[in-house]
């Protein structure tokens, strides 16, 4: 990762990235990921997961690498047990409130097994809106007074304006951020309907951005609804077509997360440890040439179904 | 539901009285969980005009009965939502000041309202890896003043949590606002066995007892010496509405069911 | 204007506004706004401009106001000219390129009868930005080493984390904003459509927020569009119903501007220097009951003919 | 139009060159007026893939023949835009390191490309306010580099700007860098008369000259003393290409009618 926001700058003025296509597949896009690369990845806990990526990642092997999100989940586990990664900056990890403690996480951290960094939602949102601004460090006054900021590169400053207390949260410029989105056109330009979560400020903060989405838009379409455009072409440098790319984890508007789906993960994990990890991936990702593999292992009537269950909630 | 409305689990009365500090017209930053639930029930009874808002960046939603978020990010979040933002965006109305109260759960508790969601044992080499954080230490932070639902227990409620993920009142007397913390902390706790609240130094106090529940049997079930408010009184039960409300949005009890 | 942003955070704590109707005629919401207050304008230069709210504001005759705006064009004209303001925060003040030099600014500035103060706009934007924030300050690399900072409330310092030169912007926490949008519902839920300008920090900044709108909507269909909402009810105090609310300004994708209008009025000045003002305020403010007697002025011809030539550029 | 493409304005001909300068798949912050013009009529010839910004907060806007924008941020300027933000936001994709190119005109430049658009005489009293900086400070601190485009006139070219508005070189040798500046500043300054660069200390120097101009009629509009380039040269008369674009762009000469 770049060591300062300046540094981040230079290799996004040395980048010309012009306004034409720029669709891969997801194999292409994740042979621009690096070992040891800091990727940062879009949605948060089971919503809006770039998993079509983070399984393509899984698959091609990358090692060493840190990953940073708002909050943990399921793809975190993945990356941690596939020894993808070995550092995790994160404000929670969990697969959700129904499943209780993550057993991956606790057998890592517990055993020493992964470099954990935990910040508040807010503080790991100003690192990652610092990168984004090109600015080295933004004040806030949380996480002050708690354990929290001593793990981290946090520093407590006063306000030369007003002499409060304030706690600096450095930038944080990923090399990668991966981005699932509803829809991009071939140039870049990414929308995304519901919350944002973090995803716009990663990747405007990070030096290489890769787009998923549900399906490719015309530009037309994106000229239609400018106000909605999450992600200017310039900040992209790889499209890739992925249906049903954040699968089992949800897509706002568009299917719910499959919750039997994390039922059995976190039932087998519970009778056989981290080795059910690893099964996992040899039957979801190793054994598949790619995600459209893994979506036919899931079979088109779940799909429907989950897309059915989101439908019903909708009030658009 | 067929329960009668005279009977409750555990959880229907934690919800139930979390529900009744919630004044209407306020809007209230929601935990997933029991604390989500008790705000839903209160905009559904006493408290209408009451605005819910989740940390995934989602202000105002209308919870559909028997489709409670799992997560506070998932596609039922977001549900009528009246704005959808980004989550670092909601913590920045929180740290404005818009935000009335912040609602959490606690995993630990301290007798300063400290609250601990990340490790039990040793910060490096802990015994249990928690979850973590998440938005708790922002809320705790930000929110105009914090309420806490738990469940009364002495492994909950201890001396001194290993470890301070949302600030309560530190070490009491001052010390809060001396970190250099804008807002006032936490004001009450709701616990299957009594209400709490904090007195001028910031130490936790018993305010109110649940139905049949004695100051003994409170101190029997926490991990210190806790101060008696002289005019400790006993919380009546819950109301019908509001255990109508609460049922009607969790009819299977996934989160209220023990 | 409150001094810090702790003191703004304190009064915005002390107020409830709750999920209930805010309707009020700009009458009654521009009694909100008190003599000597710092209120800023939302929308810049000739673009949804609140000026059905400035007309108001002008003739209810309020004075000492400090009027902050990113780009300041004929309304901060008519509120010197009136008399209502008596400081101006800027980056930039004309009618629009077209017209030339400001004749009202160069009179009132090169004859020391205002108190004028320039930033750029991105400073002035990370002022309203830190105020919105609830942040004492933001830093940046902007107007470092020009001579514009000497004027400011701007300071330098090092940067703790990489020792660059920063500049740091404090909040400003205006008394009261005012917003055009283009609905609104009644409890305050605000939608603008294009671009934004600097609205959204200014409000969330400000202690008081008064939106006005092209129309009052249902509060289902700013739930339909609720990614789109730019404002939350619980920032906004008043809400006022004001058709054609930016006129003679522009609204995106509603109307155009009234170019002729502005060169009316810009060829007055010229002939009769400021005295042509007060006449345009005369004529168009203080004769008027409301803002619906100077649109009644303009003339319903007019004002479609500006909504076809909004409509003829429209590609959605 | 009737004007033959063998014809044209002074306003064409500053257009013409200032638009050939801009390499195609690049981003460009552009002011209203003849920078915007400029840019448009690139993006319509040689540089099909060049991404137009505008301070309003918009990306990408596709200007309508005939209906140039007279503002950064009005209706006409919005129309086709692949994205729209706000003005806030525009500027920090700058601060980011997002545009290539800033292109701004000058009301007063100096031997250093610092730019004036403030105050001419005494900040505090001055002989005439000037509408001021807009977005023209940001854009010349933070854009990858800046390119200027004015007219070649004695009064605008000066020994040494009344108030630096917008940050060129500063006093030259590295002044910039230390004043704690992040991008590269004013490369190109393109004129009715010339062509200019920059010396390797921030001077500005005579790099080319319009058709039939000399080097003594440079010198003679410039107010300081301006180095040559050992290779100055003779740029071409505009091509018909980009004539013709400026043309349809602008029908009726309101940006380049003189």
């Amino acid at each position: 990762m770049p060591e300062t926001v300046r540094e981040a700058r230079r290799l996004r003025e040395e980048r010309v990235t012009p306004e034409t296509s720029k669709i891969m597949s997801a194999a292409e896009a994740m042979a621009l990921v690096r070992d040891g690369d800091h990727v940062a990845l879009g949605g948060t806990c089971f919503s809006r997961t770039p998993m079509a990526l983070v399984f393509e990642l899984i698959r091609q092997r990358r090692t060493g690498l840190t990953v940073s999100r708002p909050l943990a989940s399921q793809e975190c586990e993945l990356l941690m047990v596939a020894g993808a990664a070995d550092r995790v900056i994160t404000s929670w990890l969990a697969i959700g409130l129904r499943w209780g403690l993550s057993r991956v996480l606790r057998e890592y951290v517990e055993g020493g097994h992964i470099e954990y960094e935990e910040l508040s939602h807010l503080s790991l949102g100003m690192r990652y809106k610092a990168g984004a601004m090109g600015v080295p460090y933004l004040p806030t006054y949380t996480m002050l007074g708690s354990d929290l900021p001593a793990g981290t590169a946090a520093r407590e400053a006063e306000c030369p304006f007003t002499g409060d207390t304030l706690l600096l949260l450095p930038a944080i410029n990923p090399d990668v951020a991966l981005i699932h989105a509803h829809s991009v056109d071939r140039y870049g330009n990414a929308r995304i309907d519901g919350s944002t979560h973090m995803d716009v400020d990663m990747a405007r903060a990070a030096s290489t951005v890769i787009v998923s989405a549900e399906r490719i838009a015309e530009p037309e379409e994106i000229v239609a609804g400018a106000a909605s455009t999450a992600l200017p072409h310039f900040v992209v440098d790889a499209v890739v077509e992925a249906p049903y790319g954040s699968y089992p984890h949800d897509c706002h508007d568009r299917y719910e997360a499959d919750y039997d789906h994390f039922t059995s993960y976190v039932d087998a994990i519970k009778a056989g440890g981290t080795a059910a990890v690893r099964d996992y991936l040899d039957r979801h990702v190793h054994s598949q040439r790619d995600f459209a593999g893994f979506l036919g292992l899931v079979g088109a009537e779940r799909l429907a179904e989950r897309e059915a269950s989101a439908r019903e909630l909708s009030t658009r | 539901m067929s329960t009668p409305t005279t009977e409750y689990t555990t959880s229907e009365l934690m919800a139930a009285t979390a529900s009744g500090l919630l004044e209407d017209g306020r809007v209230i930053f929601a935990g997933v969980g029991m604390p989500l639930v008790a705000s839903a029930a209160a905009k559904r009874s006493h408290a209408p005009n009451l605005t819910v808002v989740l940390e995934g960046g989602i202000i105002g939603p209308e919870i559909a009965p028997g489709r409670l978020p799992i997560s506070t990010n998932d596609v039922r979040a977001s549900r009528g939502a009246a704005m959808l933002t980004t989550i670092t965006d909601i913590f920045l109305y929180a740290q404005r000041g818009y935000f009335d109260y912040g609602f959490l759960g606690a995993a630990q508790i301290d007798r300063y309202g400290n609250i601990n969601t990340s490790v039990i044992g040793d910060r490096a080499k802990p015994t249990v890896r928690l979850p973590g954080t998440g938005g708790a230490n922002d809320i705790a932070s930000l929110c105009n003043e914090v309420l806490v639902v738990t469940q009364h227990e002495p492994r909950r409620f201890v001396e001194k949590v290993d470890f301070v993920t949302s600030p309560g009142h530190l070490t009491g007397d001052g010390s809060r606002q001396r970190a250099g913390l804008i807002s006032r902390g936490p004001t009450r706790v709701v616990t299957d066995l009594a209400l709490l609240d904090f007195d001028d130094s910031g130490h936790m106090r018993l305010r109110a007892l649940q139905p049949g529940v004695t100051v003994a049997d409170v101190a029997a079930r926490t991990g210190f010496e806790l101060p008696v408010h002289p005019e400790v009184y006993e919380l009546p039960p819950p109301g019908e509405e509001i255990l109508l409300a609460l049922r009607e949005l969790d009819p299977d009890g996934e989160t209220l069911g023990e």
